[in-house]
């Protein structure tokens, strides 16, 4: 494993070791259920009521009950969308949801509009981004909930999440944000962005997999979707995991405390990969190039006359680590859906290609990507049987 | 969703890959919205495949099943040459994920197209019989079980 | 926390070390998504079915599909309960659960009971045991889902699954069983079993925290519970925490090849202690005593004239860790619905006294427990204004 | 659920622990399907609280709140002692975890019961004002949120 060039920070990324130093006490001395009475459990409470803190403290939560520990990023999502939109309750209403929602928003989405809510998906613009005028468009007397990604996780671009919240606001409905892209990736500010719900994932962070949180705003209300004994203030209930917790928690310090250098450092990395494939590659472009606001590690580009899988294969044999559509739904054969709600043509989207750079990531990485890169696209092209026509279909256009 | 060493192996080193520019017969399958699409060209002597060529767009299933069938075609009559079934050119690859199942499909339909393109040219009937995957509307994901 | 004699092993255990040694290096090095196509994300999708293997194996499935990894006890309790009762978009129909569950099953049961379903507690008799003739009294025609606990995690008594499963399959309906407590201590077999679904959790046997899975027969219907990527053959979406993953069948794998030492181990540690308990607390009785299959390693008593948390408080102040009611309940003043189950008397069931043995346990520490306990409960019982009355109450009911 | 160091103090060494043989007035709250039980003793000079002891059945809250509201009174006025808070007997305690708020209740209503009984054995009207868990079907629990 250990000379990959691994540039797929976004579908998850080693928990850094520090992280893990951090975790391990919590396995086998201090292991104790934070619901416990005794010497132990109270231990248990006070570490895991820290990392809530720190967790809080650096959302600008305005309590640490705010925060509530999950499973995950896809949990965090489905509590979010069940939680908020059936509270007190409520079996119906109207839900909006970005069309290039992750999966873990998209389905619990469509699960409610198939039992008595009514669920719209709004279309970002071809550059990537979610407007606020066209949420204010779609939003109507009965919307319940709203819920916007703030950082896409397959093209990187940055969503206005404090005007869209304040457009949904301003009609009574609340807004969630799917952040697991961009918390510790961007400054994270639930009370500036003005959100009532917002959902976090460890493993995108170096932080261990199976962790995440969901911030709550206090005073909205909440239908628990994990049911029992009643932990998190009953709002979440299983017995937390504490060392993971922690991990989390330890986490998300390192990225605040390393972002002000490492923004910069990703940022030009990222640009540099830009730079070096659109010149080395003919006819390649990068997805919603217009946006400008954008998380610093994500960058995804479409290859004409190429088909994902076949390229990032070659390049895994070459021991580099990049993803063509969302990691999750590699298994599916469909084209990404975020890229189709883009504007991206079908033809096109099935040859794109995400690269996501990270904490240990060198220039040399992106070099050798590059390196690489080159050949496998004639050489795959050359396999092609349509590439003539597809470039003349380019060429025609760009003509 | 693993490939098996013998689908990763014709991936990384396909056979016959190419045109043949006087061929006899062209096979033409799958379509860009899908994302797989696949040409075999042949070169018949006495009703036998004597040389055969492929290029695809595809993922590397669609490559792999492309290498192998023109491997598995090559010195064949045209008669057996049709008769490859998708479960032979899977079985002949040590097996294929679920979800790929369908690139052996366009693989075999491929060259049933560019038999029946040379007997078409010489005037004879077709023989093999119907091939879904020529309609350019047609989706073999469709055929998934999910 | 180093010399607290923890005798509370059915709250949470201590990760084996064993357990963790084998996570480390999916943390840091073996980091892939297991959804990934490239080496690092084959190598984890590899480690992820080989975990998947050992607990199917473990629990005799009949294909490694049939085990899904989930986020712990609770998780598996609530996707079996929701999961069966809707599968194919069903909206209502009886469903049958013991009324001493665990609140990860009663609560879900409650939840659908308010949404179409209709929901019966069926009560275990007074030995701590629900009876395979009373399931089939309690059967309806359009009963879909009955869930009986395979041992309980507060009284330790072992239900006879297999009966109650064939019981429950005679009249058409599917059985699940919530075996957090029981996996890795007793043999399971759900094909022995003959069982439709099974739920576990790995902090119960020396896993980590945050890691579980749900034994799905194939064949049973089921709507995930958890929505998003499709990950765990689309029955749980989530990115998969490989290295709790793999702890959890570690953890497994240690239980079952250390059980046929272990079972009688602990099976003398827990006599022990009851003898001596009663032997030396007047008036104290072993909950459930009736029950010839049960758990080897818990014991639940009733002493009179004392209150659990106070009895709890100064175990603690002399560093030992037991439990009155159910860990997370006791966050709550409600006397142990377990308890009131086998027809406690209220009164009694506020001094309930859970002690759970496990790997780490000596006779040492059970010894230093009563010689503990017996100056602590004659403490309390001096400051209770009602214990003349109780024990008039008692010695005439006994006498 | 976390109990301040005062709350453990009281709890590990409560004050004023016992029975006055001779009391002038007996209060007792509480019932023992709640769990929690209390029972105060006073001696009563001058109408000061001259000497005062507890009985507790419960939890840890129960028994803390129990000795500081012993603390608290002995030596007051009754017409003082009556006006003990359960706020004021948390907030000597360094706070309460929410849950348990409704323990000092108990004590406060123990002390006010063991006033007013010492005042009616006198011919003298109460002074308390109402007692709610005086009233043996009483649940304190019922004044909690959840
Ligand atoms: C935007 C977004 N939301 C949700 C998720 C799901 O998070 P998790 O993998 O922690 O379940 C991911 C990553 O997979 C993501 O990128
Ligand atoms: C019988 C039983 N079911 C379910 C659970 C919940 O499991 P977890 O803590 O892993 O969520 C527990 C333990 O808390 C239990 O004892």
């Amino acid at each position: 494993m250990e000379r990959t060039v691994y540039l797929d920070y976004a579908a998850t990324t080693p928990a850094d070791q520090r992280v893990v130093d951090a975790m391990l006490p919590f396995f086998t001395e201090r292991y104790g259920n934070a619901n416990s009475l005794y010497a132990l459990g109270r231990d248990a409470a006070r570490a895991l009521e820290e990392a809530r803190e720190t967790v809080a403290l650096s959302i600008n939560a305005a309590h640490p009950d705010e925060v509530i520990f999950t499973s995950g990023g896809t949990e965090s999502d489905n509590a979010a969308l069940f939680g908020i939109a059936t509270a007190g309750g409520r079996s119906s209403g109207h839900i909006l949801v970005s069309a290039f929602e992750h999966h873990a928003v998209l389905e619990p989405a469509h699960w409610l509009g198939k039992r008595g809510f009514e669920v719209t998906e709004l279309m970002p613009r071809t550059d990537g981004i979610v407007h606020p005028e066209d949420l204010a468009a779609a939003l109507r007397d009965d919307t319940v909930l709203v819920s916007v990604m703030h950082g896409n996780n397959e093209i990187g671009t940055l969503q206005p999440i404090a005007e869209l919240a304040r457009a949904t606001h301003e009609r009574g409905a609340l807004f969630h944000t799917d952040a697991a892209q961009t918390l510790g990736k961007v400054d994270f500010d639930v009370q500036a962005l003005g959100i009532d719900a917002a959902s976090f994932s460890g493993h995108k962070i170096y932080g261990p997999k199976g962790t995440g949180a969901l911030y709550l705003r206090k005073g909205v209300r909440f239908a628990p979707y994990l049911m029992g004994g009643g932990q998190e203030g009953r709002r979440r209930s299983g017995t937390q995991n504490l060392p993971g917790n922690v991990g989390f928690a330890t986490a998300l310090t390192l990225m605040d405390a390393e972002r002000p250098a490492e923004t910069p450092r990703l940022t030009g990395l990222r640009d540099r990969l830009v730079g070096e494939l659109l010149g080395h590659i003919e006819h390649a472009r990068l997805n919603a190039a217009e946006a400008t606001m954008r998380l610093p590690h994500i960058a995804n580009f479409v290859i004409p006359g190429v088909e994902g899988e076949a390229m990032l294969l070659h390049l895994d044999a070459a021991s580099i680590a990049v993803s063509t559509g969302s990691a999750c739904s590699s298994g599916s054969l469909k084209p990404s859906h975020v890229l189709l709600s883009i504007g991206c043509p079908v033809e096109f989207a099935h040859g794109s290609l995400r690269v996501s750079v990270g904490r240990f990531t060198t220039e040399a990485d992106v070099d050798f990507l590059i390196r690489t890169l080159v050949p496998v696209v004639q050489r795959l092209r050359s396999m092609n049987p349509m590439y003539e026509k597809t470039l003349a279909a380019l060429t025609g256009q760009q003509g | 969703m693993l490939y098996s060493d013998k689908v990763m192996e014709h991936f990384g080193n396909p056979r016959n890959v190419g045109v043949i520019e006087d061929a006899d017969g062209v096979g033409e399958v799958g379509n860009p919205v899908c994302g797989d699409v696949m040409k075999i060209t042949i070169k018949v002597n006495d009703d036998r495949i004597d040389d055969i060529r492929f290029q695809t767009l595809g993922c590397g299933a669609a490559i792999a099943t492309s290498s192998i069938v023109t491997e598995m075609a090559k010195g064949m009559a045209i008669q057996d040459a049709v008769k490859i079934s998708k479960n032979d050119v899977a079985s002949e690859l040590g097996g294929l994920p679920p979800a790929k199942m369908h690139c052996s499909i366009l693989a075999t339909d491929g060259l049933k197209l560019a038999v029946d393109d040379y007997l078409k040219k010489h005037g004879r009937e077709p023989i093999a019989g119907e091939v879904k995957s020529a309609d350019p509307t047609f989706d073999p994901h469709e055929d998934d079980e999910h």
